[in-house]
């Protein structure tokens, strides 16, 4: 039950232990890998830094909205900072419940909610020597008319590193 | 009045540094993010930005005192 | 990719290992659990039985509609069969792609499908020493006017064991 | 004409059998599974079963013939 940060490889054996009940009859996860591309542009690695202090108090507000939302048992949401690599996990969601299809609308609500709200920033650096922060660089350049706070998925790079 | 600010991601890269406290005559956060942004090459516009005081979200349009921990939040990426 | 059956606890380790991709930036992953309880009883232990070739035969088809309804780069379903206890994993899914609301769509559709096409069967036994086939037995008794080929969820007692 | 017949979870005990080979003359698994429930003590109606014929999912009026494998299923609780 939670939200918490980790600057170690996230563990989903003990993240998943703590959602066991006999009475959940399923368990939904999600992880968020570390991709070797993003809108055309190839991942080498990236780096994720955080608000610490509200980011934690972000991410419970998410998980207790979540079990208030759907009835679900337990929810847990960990997340990496620091340096990753292509393919490591840099977030991981579980929820239990005693029917699936809870499990399944709390987990992506909870990641959701997580991408859009919580103070987490991500710098790409990519194989042609660039880098950039998501969602942050090339929408505040002159001419770029877009402002979306809460549209993630979308990213705009580029200072030369 | 002394204000404490603290800086993360894009804008501790453009500040310069990762914190600092500014006496400033800025009543609101938005005042305070327009005196910021004239003295650091700041991209991003205040739209995008959200604010946080003292460890809480907050309005941009909020009474500023003095001793306050200000934080600016550009457009976050988790996950 | 695909479906497979074992007597043996479900390995999620190996069957997550499968969907790694470097392109792949979501994984979602459903367990399904024996839980204590199923409409008002208390269970003790479980049983499934599959009739293999064709429920292998059928699964392969559910991947197989996935992979070409969403997309996404990969997806495996692994169940047990046997006798379970509470809290054992009676069936594990799991999917990657590039975006993470593809993963969701298509667990949740594979699950989904599983549960209701595949010749699969489940014996409850009960705290109370009853027993009962879910979705077989009281809804065949006189009386009894509901015929639900596809509707799981809906289990009925009563053979004393 | 020869049919083989295999039985799962409540028609296997019902049955009380896994298999049998049994001489027929009902033309379609409709007509087999009324014969069958003349003897066993089956209680799911044929309206509640699928059927399988050589490992295939089939129709209740498929017209059988010798040597088909056949495996009536009943409602299924997968997952």
């Amino acid at each position: 039950m939670g939200f918490r940060f980790t600057m170690t490889p996230i563990d989903t054996t003990a993240g998943r232990a703590a959602l066991l009940d006999g009475s959940a009859g399923g368990y939904v996860s999600f992880e968020g890998w570390v991709r070797d591309h993003n809108e055309g542009l190839a991942v080498k690695r990236l780096k994720y830094e955080a608000f610490d202090a509200l980011a934690v108090k972000e991410g419970e507000r998410i998980i207790v909205e979540a079990l208030a939302r759907f009835p679900v048992k337990h929810a847990l949401c960990l997340h990496r900072v620091g340096e990753l690599g292509i393919g490591e996990m840099a977030v991981w969601v579980g929820v239990s419940s005693t029917h699936r299809a809870e499990s399944f609308e709390a987990c992506r609500y909870i990641i959701d909610a997580v991408k859009h709200r919580v103070p987490i920033w991500k710098k790409e650096h990519y194989v042609n020597g660039d880098s950039g922060w998501v969602n942050c660089e090339r929408c505040a350049a002159p001419g770029a008319d877009t402002v979306h706070h809460d549209k993630a998925g979308h990213r705009h790079t580029l200072a030369r590193s | 009045m002394l204000i404490n600010l603290q800086y993360f991601a894009i804008l501790r890269e453009q500040a310069g540094r990762p914190n600092e406290s500014l006496e400033t005559r800025a009543a609101t956060p938005a005042a305070l993010y327009a005196e910021l942004a004239k003295r650091y090459p700041f991209t991003l516009a205040p739209e995008q930005l959200k604010v946080a005081i003292n460890g809480e979200f907050a309005d941009f349009a909020h009474s500023l005192r003095t001793g306050d921990a200000v934080v600016f939040i550009p457009p976050v990426a988790g996950g």
